[in-house]
């Protein structure tokens, strides 16, 4: 059953900060991060948004979460359009709904001890007060293994490792019982030591409070342990979509083959032959080639990919692709 | 990126508002409160008709709102009005009279205190830590905290008056005659190939220019200081030593280049110190400038003068911010491309 | 023959007031020429620091408390600065993580070079020049970049034109710092191509820093092992990938993900690396280790030689 | 570009380096430098205002117009009798009512115009034209100019008044060239002048203004050539520039230490003369409790003079019993004959008690003053005051301040208990201590703090009276009503110094008290 | 993990690293401290009676008047201690003054945004771009003497300080990412203000407000010494300077030197406590 579905989402960034300078622009030019993307996510699945720097997945991400508003599109959540939801009705949302941040060393309020941070979304919505919340609140902070909670309560974020600041972090977001988490390159600051203990962590947690995921990362090594469905990102677009098994082994775009190949694998012996492209992302998505907006990178490309945009179309059941070419490759 | 033409032209444009903003907070303060210019211009014993004459006049006796309409109209066709009291000289001219004596002492106290500040800055910097520094760290306190009427003071009494090395008050000898064309005494006698004039005008500079130069170096020791260690922890530097470059290649190429960005912003900001601290150079040394100027004309309210200094001022505020940040797109390409 | 480079017992600590971290402890190494070294580590191992030890550009409050570093027979920590200078960036390259800020920000790329290559050689500027944009070029970046700002150039062309400047001197070391880790991954796999081939080019050494275990494995030759300031392990690294033999490689290994391998269950490794201001007694890695003893409280364990393995563990004495 | 930068910065630390060398090179050669014999500098803390006799109205704007133009009549150094100057002789026709006026003939101004009664009639009236603050001189006094003759100038008054000739030595009254001054407005930077011993020849405001003898004036020739005038911010800045050798002749103000000080200094002389220049306290009548004259007398009493003479002014100052100066005819120190030298504290209570106060129920009181008009001593002036009177232990004094314009404005509209002023004359007699400040129709700029018909009677006989004897019974008795009302309290009277280098001679103070520059020389 | 008082740990901490910051605050808080005790205790210590003449005017120092007397015969060093509570009570009223005003506004300012902070920006950096002595100047010499006025000039000087480094801060705390993580937890702008944005602006506030009041100092000092400042008879340092500056010259020099040495130490005093806690508060750079 669909608890997200985003349609044609656009979020562009005018690039003429203050109101004199767009008025002494004669053409407007903007940062079009993220520029029409549809998908739906199915109630308990992982769902992973990956790509590379600048292709507009944390743009995605943040405008789910509201925090931004797009520049068109919709965003329908749990079967309510959440798109122009204001105020106490957003806030409401926002109850079921819940990011995990990169960061962990920027996520927390640094003057906020961990019990009190993990407590406040209670005393937020109204869900508990005093000790009642306290007990909550500690009860999540076990929860996420940070144990003896009596003790990880009345500490400072900067008294905690990275690791353990996630897990803070972690704990705040599920302590209002969300259906629905964002995690934002939730372990990509995390040493890979401990990498695979706050990816289980999440899993047990799915599994435990019955959570759907929307789950950003650049790492597909790490995309590939946890996700259901996996959509990859191109200069504000989707280029492929599918089931994740599908999509890790026989990717179908040609940038999809190039990322995956480009994963340095943990072996000596398998040097592998790489899909060469030619050039990298620009740091600024503002001049969008025409045509397929990979094609001055793409090694096989066409005529037509430089004239028309692929659309995102079904490729095999379940499995869209965005390109021109995708079958005959 | 906004191109630069933007840019300059926004900051253009943001001077306006500034201004105005000023004016208007002088303007109508001024009105508000008690002080009436004209019974200041014709002194004590006027009669009430002649005083009233007067005030039609001068447009004192329209209502407030219109003074003011009719005033920023003025401005606006860069006229600022006539002086109030004696002479009633355009306020124009009255400033381009003063003028240039306060830039010459600010200019030449900038130098002192530029060239101060950047050699015991960057001397600091490279030595963080030691004694040297530390020391400078405290000059760059008590320089910054030295009472400008006092340290002068106290230099017209040791170099002025005990040493008989210096000229104490004033801008020129009695004696010497230096032709007007800038009115920067220097740059003038310079002009006239008047060598004697320029000597002149040098040592009755001297004083107050260091006096204001070593207050205001202590800011620039500092401000230069921490933007060197600030970029001295920066990759970039660690990476030019990996690579070889010669250390002192490093310190005045790139470190010092690079630490000027914030120091040429603040300088923006300072020179508004510069010429607060002008003020008092000029009432100690009887020095003929602008501040002088604005605080006679203040006592008799003389509301176009003051009005018309003030505009002055922030003009010359939002000039200098301005020419800063052209220089600044200047050195950091960022800005420029 | 001896080694390129060999490094021991490097002691580097930060001294902060009367307390030392202890970022590297001990350590000792060998480069040979034409080596690609990988220096493995997670984050605070104390592998950067390392790196910039051996150029002696450990970063203020750091201290090089004791041990050699002899390059082509030289002890490079007794060598006097200006000497060294002509080490620096002549002899040994250096390449750092972050592209952007390793470069000045206020002056030309080409200039950049230039100068690098004028500081350790005669050549006039012209020569310089006409030297730089053949390195350039060698780099992949075209001549007409020479004249642009760091900042107009993308992330992959900056980490280029630092390569470029690092090899521009005829080094025969290099010391590469995490260079790809501010990189995507396509850029990541162009640059690494980059070394492999200019490697064989130039009949480089070097000694490539990261903190991930994968890409060290796709490219060196021999990888090191470094955890808490200790050198763990040191082996070939088809060696150390067959059969890993201190238990924080072996953890190590198990930990990274593969997108190669099919349902393979991730493994982590318990605790959290050691305050390394006040880091553990014995064994640093015995809090965390599964099949610690009781002599791991105790003492540091030796380095033990196991084949063409190098392991510190007191398991294997 | 990096190039350029640091190349900036060599040629500034060059520039610099060489300027400091050939300063300091200056610097011996300066201080070995003879001072010229022909010209003599002298500094003063005043300012030019308008250099132009319709709207000049200060103190130094007169002396430096009484070096470079004159009137029709000029008071004798020392004697202070008027003699002719511009006008050979006059007349006094219809009991003072009209004055004829024979002018020397042949004058000319720098401009070639020649001095004719036409000019001076066209002086006056563009006097009264422009309106400037000096105006009342002529218009207060003048009905009309007639031109007789050529050299003959008629000036009729709308009463007779028997100080016209003191008038008429005033600088509004000199006469200037219609060629060189515009006929309807002030022209304040105008360096033309009449025709007088000097000439400007360049003039900067605030800095500098140089005066040259005039060679074709028609008396006796300056002893100096150059006069040279610099103007200083401040009284310190003036001594040091005294003590430092940038000036001959360090003229008004230098401190009341300074002058002390520098009398006991070789190389300086100070000249002193008593100036006709005063300070008083002026009690406004409108305001409770200074409708009661007892109290008004009690402050009198209780005021100790010898404090702000001895202490503020170190003795520089001479304390002053009466609004007219002393060594003005008809002075009396009526203060004094009625309250004793002061302070009389038992005097003060007494009267203190009759007015109902007492040292429990103290008498409350706000004493204005403005920080800077009257120098910076004036801090101390109210200090001093409000010490003196608070010994009385019956009253209590609040001091607060305000700028010279809103103190004008708040005083004017009455609006202030206690200020303290001072006057400098605008003619030398009698009428003009004190016609201004006590007669009903006139005293309007200090609030109208007073008004007594039988005041007014007797101040207006006495600007009529013929002979100086008259007039100077008719002054005494205002003086003793003054002091018996006391709306007024004369504190102190100036005394001029001038501070010179020993070589330099021919300084002349009197109450006249503009200095004459002709007059000055080095030996 | 924390066992020891955070305040003395701090200390014992930045001993170590910062061994020069910690005792460059502690001088200027030794001097801050001194005058504030000299302001506390006027009363008490001072031989006479300030505002009345008590011997013969100008007595170079001695053992009865340890600073000598001034022209009217008062005593100097009386005038001091009590100076000290004028220059301390219009330099700590005006400082918070403008502390309060600039912080209220820039929260405020900052945090919403739009048209009114854009407003707001706009007057503040004008002011804050025009010299601030001329500025308090103007403002003093038309509001005319007194203690209220002077400390209402002063104030409008430092407001834009306040404002900007507040408005500043608060944009950067914005951004960070636990204040999205508050927006998405769905707290109230009220909550977000209060409880994550204004505790992590407040640690500049010590070091701004040191490093102003040293301005403050001198900027009170000008007034005064320019005579618009607080009027006479009151005891005040700048007012004293300027009026011992006319016997200076005449070799009484104790009516202005101390009081002169006295402003510069109290601006010193400041500065050291700012400067030494700006390197102390700043993040810790290894």
């Amino acid at each position: 059953m669909e608890l997200l579905r985003v349609e044609n989402l656009v979020k562009y960034f005018p690039l003429e900060k203050s109101f004199l300078e767009r008025l002494l622009t004669r053409s407007r030019r903007y940062v079009r991060a993220v520029d029409g993307v549809s998908f739906s996510i199915e109630r308990g699945e992982v769902f992973t948004l990956a790509g590379e720097t600048g292709c507009g997945k944390t743009t995605t991400g943040r405008l789910i979460l509201r925090l931004i508003d797009p520049t068109s599109g919709r965003i329908v959540f749990d079967g309510e359009d959440i798109t122009d939801l204001r105020g106490e009705e957003l806030r409401r949302i926002r109850r079921k709904m819940q990011p995990v941040f990169q960061d962990p060393y920027a996520s927390l309020n640094p003057r906020m001890k961990v019990g009190e941070a993990v407590k406040h979304p209670l005393e937020i919505h109204g869900i508990a007060y005093g000790s009642e919340a306290k007990q909550i609140a500690m009860e999540f902070l076990e929860k996420v293994g940070l144990t003896p909670a009596e003790k990880f309560y009345s500490l400072y974020p900067r008294d905690l490792s990275g690791g353990q600041r996630q897990r803070v972090a972690i704990a705040r977001a599920i302590v209002t019982k969300p259906m629905f988490i964002v995690a934002d390159e939730a372990v990509s600051m995390i040493d890979v030591s401990l990498k695979a203990s706050i990816l289980e962590l999440l899993m047990q947690l799915k599994r435990e409070m019955g959570l759907t995921y929307l789950f950003i990362t650049h790492e597909l090594a790490v995309a590939k342990y946890i996700s259901t469905r996996i959509a990859v990102m191109y200069l504000g677009k989707i280029v492929e979509l599918g089931p994740a098994h599908r999509v890790f082994e026989s990717p179908l775009h040609p940038y999809t083959k190039a990322l995956m190949a480009a994963v340095p694998v943990p072996n000596p012996r398998r040097r592998k032959e790489k899909v060469k492209l030619k050039g990298e992302v620009p740091t600024a998505p503002v001049d969008i080639p025409p045509g397929c907006r990979f094609h001055p990178r793409c090694p096989y490309a066409t005529e037509e990919c430089r004239r028309e945009e692929p659309q995102l179309a079904e490729a095999e059941p379940e499995h869209l692709v965005a390109c021109h070419k995708a079958m005959e490759l | 990126m906004v191109s630069l033409r933007v840019y300059i032209l926004t900051r253009v444009l943001l001077t306006i508002p500034m201004v105005f903003i000023l004016l208007s907070l002088v303007f109508f303060v001024m009105r508000i409160l008690p002080g009436d210019p004209v019974i200041a211009i014709v002194g004590m014993k006027a009669s009430p008709e002649h005083i009233e004459r007067l005030r039609h006049e001068l447009g004192l006796d329209k209502p407030l709102w219109r003074q003011y309409i009719d005033y920023i109209a003025m401005i606006m066709r860069g006229d600022l009005g006539r002086s109030m009291i004696w002479g009633k000289r355009p306020v124009s001219t009255e400033i381009w009279d003063r003028f240039p004596a306060t830039l010459e002492l600010t200019i030449c106290a900038f130098t002192v205190s530029v060239l101060i500040g950047l050699v015991t800055g960057v001397f600091a910097s490279t030595k963080p830590g030691t004694k040297a520094d530390v020391g400078l760290r405290l000059f760059s306190i008590v320089a910054y905290s030295l009472f400008i009427p006092l340290l002068g003071m106290l230099l017209q009494f040791t170099l002025g008056v005990k040493l008989k090395l210096l000229p104490v008050a004033g801008r020129k000898s009695p004696l010497v005659q230096i032709d007007r064309i800038t009115g920067l005494y220097l740059l003038d006698s310079l002009l006239t190939l008047n060598l004697v004039g320029f000597v002149d005008a040098l040592r009755y500079l001297l004083l107050p220019s260091i006096t204001l130069g070593v207050v205001l170096s202590g800011v620039y020791t500092r401000l230069v200081r921490s933007s060197m260690l600030e970029v001295l922890r920066e990759d970039f530097i660690r990476a030019l030593r990996a690579r070889g470059i010669p250390e002192g290649q490093i310190l005045l190429r790139h470190a010092l280049k690079n630490a000027f960005i914030p120091v040429l912003t603040m300088m923006g900001l300072q020179f508004s110190l510069l010429l607060a601290g002008a003020i008092l150079t000029e009432t100690t040394f009887s020095w003929p400038g602008m501040g002088t100027f604005l605080l006679e004309r203040i006592e008799y309210r003389d509301y176009t003068t003051v009005q018309g200094t003030i505009v002055f001022y922030a003009l010359l505020v939002a000039m200098v911010s301005l020419i800063v940040d052209i220089i600044y797109a200047y050195i950091d390409p960022r800005i420029r491309y | 023959m001896p080694p390129l480079l060999d490094v021991r017992g490097l002691r580097v600590y930060y001294m902060l007031g009367d307390e030392a971290v202890k970022a590297v402890d001990g350590v000792s190494l060998k480069v040979e020429k034409g080596e690609v070294l990988g220096l493995v580590g997670e984050s605070g191992s104390g592998k950067s620091t390392l790196g910039l030890a051996i150029v002696r550009l450990v970063p203020h409050p750091g201290r090089i408390l004791e041990g050699s570093v002899l390059f082509k027979g030289r002890d490079l920590l007794k060598l006097p600065e200006q000497e060294l200078s002509k080490v620096r960036g002549g002899e040994i390259g250096m390449v750092f993580q972050d592209p952007l800020t390793s470069l000045d920000p206020l002056m030309r790329v080409g200039e950049q070079l230039v100068e690098t290559i004028m500081a350790h050689s005669q050549l006039t500027k012209e020569e310089a020049k006409e030297k730089a944009v053949k390195y350039l070029e060698l780099v992949g970046i075209s001549a007409e970049r020479f004249y642009d700002y760091p900042h107009q150039f993308s992330g992959g062309m900056r980490q280029r034109a630092m390569i470029a400047m690092a090899i521009s001197t005829s080094p025969s070391l290099l010391i590469a710092d995490e260079p790809t880790t501010a990189l995507d991954v396509i850029v990541q796999s162009q640059i690494m191509e980059l070394f492999q081939s200019l490697r064989e080019k130039l009949g480089l050494s070097v000694i490539l820093i990261t903190h991930d275990i994968s890409v060290a494995m796709e490219v060196a030759d021999k990888i090191a092992v470094m955890y808490a300031g200790h050198l763990v392990e040191c082996a070939p690294s088809e060696t150390l990938y067959d059969s890993p033999l201190h238990p924080y490689t072996q953890g190590l290994l198990k930990a990274v993900p593969n997108i190669e391998l099919k349902d393979m269950k991730l493994v982590y490794i318990p605790g959290t690396p050691p305050d390394l201001a006040n880091p553990p007694p014995g064994c640093r890695f015995h809090p965390r280790c599964p099949r610690a003893m009781d002599v791991c409280r105790r003492e540091e364990p030796p380095e033990v030689e196991v084949g063409e393995t190098t392991v510190k563990c007191h398991l294997y004495r | 570009m990096r190039r350029g930068i640091s190349k900036v910065v060599a040629v500034v630390a060059a520039l610099v380096i060489i300027v400091a060398i050939v300063g300091i090179a200056y610097v011996y050669q300066a201080r070995k430098a003879p001072a010229e014999k022909e010209v003599i500098v002298i500094g003063t803390t005043d300012r030019v205002t308008d250099l132009d006799p319709a709207s000049a109205y200060d103190f130094f704007t007169w002396e430096v117009l009484s070096n470079i133009a004159e009137g029709f009549f000029k008071y004798e150094p020392m004697t202070l009798e008027l003699k002719p100057a511009l006008a050979e002789s006059y007349e006094v026709q219809e009991g003072g009512k009209v004055w004829v006026l024979k002018l020397r003939k042949g004058l000319k101004f720098r401009d070639g115009t020649e001095l004719t009664a036409e000019v001076v009639k066209w002086s006056i009236e563009r006097v009264a034209r422009i309106e400037g603050d000096p105006a009342w001189f002529v218009l207060d006094f003048v009905d009309k100019v007639e031109v007789v003759d050529k050299y003959t100038v008629k000036i009729v008054l709308q009463q007779p008044v028997a100080f016209f000739k003191a008038v008429l030595a005033v600088p509004t009254y000199f006469p200037i060239s219609p060629k060189s001054y515009p006929a309807d407005e002030i022209s304040p930077d105008n360096t033309a002048g009449g025709i007088g011993p000097y000439y400007i020849e360049r003039f900067v405001r605030d800095v500098e203004l140089v005066l040259k003898a005039n060679p074709n004036y028609y008396g006796e020739k300056p002893r100096t050539k150059t006069i040279i005038i610099k103007f200083y911010k401040d009284a310190t800045a003036l001594r040091l520039a005294l003590e430092g050798g940038e000036i001959d002749v360090a003229w008004r103000t230098l401190n009341p230490s300074d002058i002390k000080d520098l009398a006991k200094n070789p190389d300086f002389t100070v000249v002193e003369g008593q100036g006709a220049y005063i300070r008083y306290i002026v009690l406004n009548g409108n305001i409770e409790p200074f409708n009661n004259k007892l109290v008004r007398q009690a402050l009198a009493a209780a005021l100790d003079r010898k404090k702000i003479t001895e202490g503020v002014f170190l003795g520089t100052v001479s304390p002053l019993y009466s609004l007219v100066p002393a060594g003005m005819w008809s002075h009396i120190d009526a203060f004094k004959e009625k309250y004793g030298e002061g302070p009389n504290y038992e005097l003060a209570k007494k009267l203190l008690a009759q007015a109902g106060y007492s040292e429990t129920n103290k008498l409350k009181v706000e004493l204005w003053y403005t920080p800077a008009h009257y120098g910076t001593t004036e801090a101390d002036v109210a200090a001093a005051i409000k010490e003196s009177w608070e010994k009385t232990g019956m009253i209590e004094v609040e001091i607060k301040s305000a700028e010279w314009s809103t103190y004008l404005e708040l005083t004017r509209k009455k609006g202030l208990p206690i200020t303290l002023y001072g006057w400098y004359p605008d003619y030398i007699d009698p009428d003009n201590f004190l016609y201004p400040f006590l007669h009903t129709d006139s005293n309007r700029w200090l609030g109208k703090p007073y008004s007594d018909p039988e005041m007014d009677k007797l101040l207006e006989e006495a600007q009529v009276a013929p002979d100086k004897a008259t007039r100077t019974r008719l002054y005494e008795q205002v003086q003793r009503k003054l002091a018996e009302d006391a709306p007024i309290i004369p504190f102190l009277q100036g005394k001029l110094y001038v501070v010179c280098k020993k070589n330099v001679k021919g300084i002349v103070i009197d109450p006249y008290m503009l200095l004459r520059y002709w007059l000055i020389y080095k030996e | 993990m924390r066992l020891i008082d955070p305040l003395a740990r701090a200390i014992r901490r930045y001993w170590r690293v910062k061994r020069v910051d910690l005792a460059l605050t502690l001088t200027g808080a030794i001097i801050v401290a001194w005058i504030i005790a000299m302001a506390a205790l006027a009363p008490v210590v001072a031989p006479y009676d300030p505002y009345v003449s008590v011997d013969d005017v100008l007595l170079p120092p001695s053992r009865e008047h340890l600073m000598g007397t001034d022209n009217l015969g008062r005593d100097v060093f009386s005038r001091i201690l009590y100076g000290s509570r004028t220059v301390m009570a219009v330099v700590l009223a005006s400082t918070m003054l403008s502390m309060g005003v600039g912080t209220l506004v820039g929260l405020v300012s900052g945090y919403f945004g739009g048209l009114v902070d854009r407003v707001l920006s706009l007057v503040m950096d004008s002011i804050y771009a025009f010299p601030g002595l001329i500025l308090a100047i103007a403002v003093a010499a038309m509001l005319g003497p007194g203690v209220s006025n002077t400390v209402v000039s002063i104030s409008i000087v430092y407001i834009p300080t306040y404002f900007r480094m507040i408005r500043g801060q608060v944009l950067s705390v914005k951004s960070q990412l636990y204040v999205e993580a508050a927006t998405a937890l769905g707290a109230p702008h009220k909550v977000i203000m209060l409880k994550y944005i204004l505790p992590n602006v407040i640690p500049v506030l010590p070091v701004v407000f040191s490093m102003n009041v040293a301005d403050a100092v001198l900027t009170e000092a000008g007034l005064s010494f320019l005579g618009l400042g607080v009027p006479a008879p009151t005891p005040d340092w700048g007012f004293d300077l300027r009026n011992g500056q006319r016997n200076l010259l005449a070799g009484y020099w104790w009516g202005s030197t101390f009081p002169g040495f006295m402003i510069v130490l109290l601006a010193v005093g400041f500065s050291l406590l700012g400067e030494g806690l700006n390197e102390l508060i700043s993040p810790e750079r290894r």
